[in-house]
């Protein structure tokens, strides 16, 4: 039985991973726009639905629903910039906004629910949606079902923006900013409706991390979590949902069956952890190398 | 055809898992050893504490199997890196328990590995032993222990003795920025307070960098008679040697909570004269686990983790044949029966746990550091 | 319609146009000539609003478009071609039309939610005119051909059929014809010419092929280094020497 | 605490993260990428240094100078390897390549060294004193060595033909191959250079502190700060960068903002109000991103339209 449990648990976690992915390719594959920060909405969804169903006692999905008010709203002042940036600058600067958030829920510890809780002590004990009506071994089945659910949901709304009117606008916008304003569209509206909507989808996924894992602390947020999600949607094939779906889903698999190859490995763990770290950069790169538009390419829209 | 695609390349990878797991779940069917799991911080932010750690569990290990195993049967330890991210940690932590079925699991160096990680073990009656620090960790559950110090009253000790000792009265506070050391700050600054004491400085550092000499200005800024607190690791290395070469140097001296964490990793000479206080002194075993990591890497350790996951790995072995069996709820028992008896070679020595299955101390022992060795204290 | 009122802009040191004014009467097709680096396109740059202007008016339809974003310039019913075709790689000759429909409540983004059926109607629409518009452009076969894999003359047809898809008031066309073939430049001048017969369309056109020029243009102008040289119907500008004169030495010069 | 020292201490990070920022903007300049990697050939370059220096017994300046050799050529060998073939993909591309690179290239290091704290067979230093200043002899070598290479940046930019080549291949590289400039040769010209002074810059980290195989990594987000700051592809911007970096960390930690706000003490009375210290690295990050607000290509950036 525990093997299932097991899968479970990874397609909790690929589901929850999905979501960011999902979030960032709407932003960075369909709209161009190289968010280096995306942890960050990752980890204003976690506080606030964490936050909102401890201190005010609400409902989960309250909780879930200020998760993505939240981070929308923090989506919305990070693209102020993109007016005035160039990709390359605001890319860092999204970096470097990233690691502003990580560091204002580490250092402002009142941010709490009660005493050993906030900033680095992280907070504890964050209620699990419906655990008491649903016994507890079939309760990771029935949180992949919500966590599969969130995620149809978030599919089914990006898939449908990208291949309407919206998403053809921003394929526009991504590649050059003079052709659709001389259409009469204004690009940074777009851009910021952009980042705002996936950013309120990626603090979807930080409410459902925290809401499993029933603690959540600053380090959950380091910068490693957004290149981690790069690589997910580059694997995959950048620009399209399905690709990043099956990028999160390889490179998920490519950190858990690493674990289990080295099981039968003669190999110390001090050097296997490295060669582990090794594949995982190397495969990227080769991905990158022979498969540039990844392994499932962006979807043409036919007619 | 974009469809066959997808949903080709869907199951395959799903069936590859599904292989790979019945494989793995296969495989362990078979014991000939018993088997128990440990997550460390191989790579990532502290993998320079993971590779002491990893190599004080083989230390550890050697001598339990040389002296005869458990049960009659061989140790095994599986090693599992959690890259120093609570998510890496909590993989493999799922992977310890519902693929290898170990009884106890060791590790959790940092608060956000080990409290998600201890969550779920304590959830599934597996037995964990931390040697993370983290105040929050005593609520985590019966089958989750801790065999380093969490006890701020530590921390409100070493200002009693920064006080005894030096008759201080401007204090200037330096801490680790981790819940471990917002702990200490918390309970020094109450003594302080109670006291009749003043904090000239209060400063808390971030892990992992390259230049603290900011912070240690800050602290010196208004000439403390005394520094307080708690530094840890390699940030204590680059903080000693950084106040060392800025001639910055607390009038009346440094006085901190488990000395051993900052001193071991330091240069000698930049922590001669450091004080501080540990647990209670028991034996002096530190210095026998010292000699046998240089003997086998031919090199001192760097860290105290090492000594702690080595008392982790003594524990479970003790507990795993005092009780006799190796399911997780009779070595649970066992352990607090083992501990008080035990001597450890981590912290002073003394490994009795609590009724929260963390460390108790009814002593603690002043310490200096004196050529790089820290002695008993005596004025 | 559109009148532009002595503009002046420089790059640095550089005066790129000093004092230009031209005017385009509503339906007629005014032809913008000129050597190359007499600022043809930085006015086409300054009057959609990408470039800002040192100094001058230009209205439009009588309201003053001064310092307005180029999105808001469309908006009013100008819309522009560049000199270099530009053509979005990732998306098909029918989504590059598509691009260009005006008012597509599908591009907000909660009417793709509340109201889907409209919307679907409305592209339907949209897919047909767009349909008829590749026909026009002789591109309908590369419906579902990624724009990337244009040729550079192919470009600018698509470039001419998205402005068409937009259906401007004004059309401001760089250079529409350069590498497209003769016949099919012919045919373009047609479809020009009926635009602004049924449609009583406006145009301002840059365009080196002087052919092109005389059989569309009911009014000429002619720039030589960022100042107006002279205007007029196109059998009087054909005559003037000065014109001649400006495009030998422009030629030198450059 | 005197202001010199602060100064000083300034000086000190400054050089040390203002070369690899250097590094990190003149390859920018020509391969128009943020590459990720950079900070490991530091990481790489250090512990090359350590190796011919504790482990053969080499001098210390001839072993940090094989290996920023050996670095800067195993960067074209790199990009022979890797990012020839992505000449011309898109700048995302490339960069996530170069995070795979340097993952992979970060543990690669902490397999051959392991991950232990390592050191230069250099000793303690004992500060001297100067003009009330203390500083160790290492630390004013590493001062001048920073000071010296940026000369010699200066130098081959400005007076040397590979210089104006990598200035018109920048500016306009159809042009600059057009004009017959080897714009391949110019490329491997920059990953020498770019690698080499992150080499230099992880070897004089390496001598003031330590080494860790993270050693790079961790310092990945001050340098990118550092570059954007002073304008992406701008050396000198890198150097200003790089100076107001550790001036406003060293500052800023040290300023009593109390006494600032109330003009030191003219209306109310308001002291001891400090910036909290676990906000040391968010500093550079609001600096960069007011720099960036005023100047949206950094204070020394190429202005665009």
């Amino acid at each position: 039985m525990g093997v299932l449990y097991f899968f479970v648990y990874l397609m909790i976690m690929a589901n929850v991973y999905g979501i960011l992915s999902l979030s960032l390719n709407f932003q960075a594959g369909v709209g161009g726009m190289s968010n280096f920060g995306h942890v960050a909405f990752f980890c204003i969804g976690a506080y606030t639905s964490t936050l909102l169903v401890m201190l005010c006692h609400v409902h989960f999905l309250v909780g879930i629903l200020g998760a993505f008010i939240a981070s929308g709203l923090f989506a919305f002042l990070i693209s102020i910039p993109t007016r005035r940036l160039k990709a390359d600058y605001w890319a860092i600067t999204t970096l470097g906004a990233g690691e502003i958030v990580r560091l204002f829920f580490l250092n402002e510890s009142w941010i709490s629910t009660g005493h050993y809780s906030g900033g680095p002590f992280g907070i504890r004990g964050i209620p699990r949606p419906w655990e008491s009506i649903i016994p507890g071994n079939i309760y990771p089945f029935f949180y992949l079902f919500l966590t599969l659910l969130f995620l149809g949901l978030t599919y089914f709304i990006l898939q449908r923006l990208i291949n309407g009117p919206f998403g053809r606008v921003l394929k526009a916008i991504r590649e050059d900013d003079d052709l659709p304003l001389s259409l009469g569209k204004n690009i940074h509206e777009f851009r910021v409706k952009t980042m705002v909507i996936g950013g309120a989808f990626a603090g979807i996924a930080g409410g459902l991390l925290v809401h499993y894992t029933t603690y959540v602390d600053p380090f959950f947020f380091m910068p490693m979590e957004t290149f981690i999600v790069w690589a997910m949607i580059m694997v995959g094939g950048i620009g399209n949902n399905r690709g990043a779906l099956i990028g999160t889903l390889i490179i998920q698999l490519l950190y858990y069956s690493t674990r289990f190859l080295k099981d039968y490995l003669p190999i110390e763990a001090q050097l296997l952890a490295s060669l582990r770290m090794i594949s995982i950069g190397i495969l990227i790169v080769v991905v990158m190398l022979f498969l540039q538009e990844g392994l499932v390419k962006e979807k043409k829209r036919l007619y | 055809m974009k469809q066959t695609n997808f949903f080709g390349l869907v199951l395959f990878f799903a069936s590859l898992v599904i292989i790979s797991l019945f494989v793995a779940s296969g495989a362990i069917q078979a014991k000939e050893p018993v088997k128990i799991g440990a997550i460390i911080p191989i790579t990532g932010t502290s993998e320079v504490e993971g590779q002491d750690m990893s190599r004080g569990l083989q230390i550890a290990l050697d001598e339990i199997n040389t002296a005869g195993g458990v049960l009659g049967r061989s140790l095994e330890v599986i090693v599992e890196d959690t890259e120093t991210r609570p998510k890496s940690g909590l993989d493999a932590v799922h992977k310890l328990i519902d693929i290898n079925k170990v009884p106890v699991i060791l590790g959790g160096y940092f608060s956000s590995v080990s409290l998600p990680t201890g969550n779920y073990s304590n959830s599934q009656g597996v037995v964990q032993l931390t040697w993370s620090t983290s105040p929050a960790l005593r609520k985590v559950g019966p089958f989750f222990f801790g065999i380093c110090g969490t006890d701020e009253l530590m921390a409100a000790n070493t200002v009693k003795f920064a006080i005894e000792d030096a008759r201080a009265k401007r204090f200037g506070i330096i801490v680790d920025n981790s819940a471990y050391g917002l702990g200490v700050l918390e309970f020094s600054k109450r003594e302080i307070k109670k006291a009749g004491g003043e904090i000239v400085a209060e400063v808390k550092y971030e892990r992992e960098k390259a230049d603290y000499r900011p912070e240690l200005q800050r602290v010196f800024a208004q000439k403390p008679e005394v520094v307080v607190g708690t530094l840890i690791g390699k940030d204590a290395r680059t903080i000693f040697k950084q106040a060392y070469e800025l001639g910055l140097k607390p009038q009346s001296g440094w006085y901190l909570s488990w000395i051993s964490l900052a001193t071991a990793p330091s240069i000698p000479e930049t922590v001669e004269g450091v004080k501080g206080l540990i647990g209670r002194l028991k034996g002096k075993a530190a210095n026998r686990f010292n000699e046998m990591y240089q003997e086998k890497y031919g090199a001192p350790p760097q860290t105290v983790w090492g000594h702690y996951i080595y008392d982790a790995v003594w524990l479970t072995a003790l507990a795993i044949n005092f009780a006799n069996s190796p399911e997780p709820k009779a070595i649970k028992d066992a352990l607090f029966k083992v501990a008080p008896v035990y001597r450890g070679v981590s912290g002073g020595g003394d490994k009795t746990f609590n009724a929260d299955g963390m460390q108790k101390y009814e002593v603690y022992q002043r310490m200096v550091c004196k050529n790089g060795k820290l002695v008993i204290y005596q004025k | 319609m559109l009148v532009v009122e002595d503009v002046h802009k420089s790059f640095g040191a550089i005066k790129a146009l000093d004092g230009v004014s031209l005017s385009v009467e509503q339906g007629t097709i005014a032809g913008l000539i000129g050597p190359n680096g007499s600022g043809k396109t930085t006015l086409f740059n300054i009057i959609s609003g990408f470039y800002e202007k040192d100094a001058g008016n230009i209205r439009l339809n009588g309201k003053s478009i001064d310092g307005l974003d180029p999105f808001r310039i469309a908006r009013m019913g100008l819309v522009r071609t560049f000199q270099v075709a530009k053509a979005p790689a990732k998306l098909t000759i029918l989504e590059n039309l598509l691009l260009a429909a005006k008012n597509q409540m599908g591009e907000k983004v909660l009417d793709n939610f509340l109201k889907p059926r409209e919307i679907f109607r409305k592209e339907k629409e949209n897919l047909n005119k767009a349909l008829d518009i590749a026909e026009i452009i002789k591109l309908k076969r590369f419906k579902n051909e990624y724009a990337g894999n244009l040729s550079g003359g192919q470009k600018k047809l698509l470039s001419l059929g998205r402005v068409l898809m937009a259906n401007p008031d004004i059309f401001l066309l760089d250079e529409p014809t350069a590498g497209v073939n003769p016949v099919l430049t012919l045919e373009l001048v047609d479809v020009i010419v009926d635009i602004r017969k049924n449609l009583n369309k406006t145009f301002l056109i840059i365009e080196h092929d002087m052919n092109v020029i005389w059989h569309l243009c009911d009014l000429v102008n002619v720039l030589v280094a960022g100042s107006n040289l002279t205007k007029g119907r196109p059998e009087e500008i054909q005559k003037d020497e000065r014109v001649l004169e400006a495009y030998l030495s422009g030629s030198k010069s450059t | 605490m005197l202001f010199q020292q602060i100064v000083i201490n300034a000086l000190i990070r400054a050089s040390e993260l203002g070369l690899l920022a250097i590094g990190l903007t003149v390859t920018y300049d020509i391969l128009k990428f943020a590459n990720f990697a950079h900070v490991e050939f530091a990481c790489i370059g250090a512990f090359l240094a350590y190796t011919m220096n504790v482990t053969l017994g080499m001098n210390i300046i001839l072993a940090g100078l094989v290996a920023i050799l050996v670095v800067g050529v195993l960067s074209i060998f790199i990009d022979r390897l890797v990012f020839i073939r992505l000449r011309g993909a898109s700048s995302i591309a490339l960069m996530v390549t170069s995070l795979g690179l340097g993952i992979a290239l970060r543990n690669g290091v902490r397999a051959i060294w392991g991950a232990r704290i390592k050191g230069y067979a250099i000793g303690l230093q004992n500060p001297v004193e100067l003009i009330g200043v203390r500083i160790t002899p290492v630390q004013i070598f590493i001062i001048l060595t920073s000071v010296i290479s940026m000369v010699i940046i200066h130098l081959i930019l400005k007076r040397t033909k590979l210089g104006k080549a990598m200035r018109a291949t920048s500016a306009n590289p159809a042009l600059a191959q057009a004009c017959g400039i080897h714009t391949e040769r110019i490329v491997r010209w920059v990953w020498f250079m770019g690698a080499s002074l992150a080499a230099l810059g992880g070897i004089m980290i390496g001598l003031d502190t330590h080494l860790t195989p993270r050693m790079g990594f961790s310092v990945m987000i001050p340098v990118f700060a550092i570059s954007i700051l002073g304008g992406l592809g701008n050396p000198y911007g890198a150097m200003v960068g790089a100076l107001i970096l550790g001036l406003t960390e060293n500052i800023g930690l040290y300023t009593d903002l109390g006494k600032i706000l109330t003009l030191n003490g003219l209306i109310g009375n308001l002291t001891g109000l400090y910036i909290p210290t676990g906000y040391k690295l968010a500093i550079s990050f609001i600096i960069m991103i007011v720099v960036l607000l005023w100047r949206p290509s950094g204070i020394m950036g190429k202005r665009e339209r």
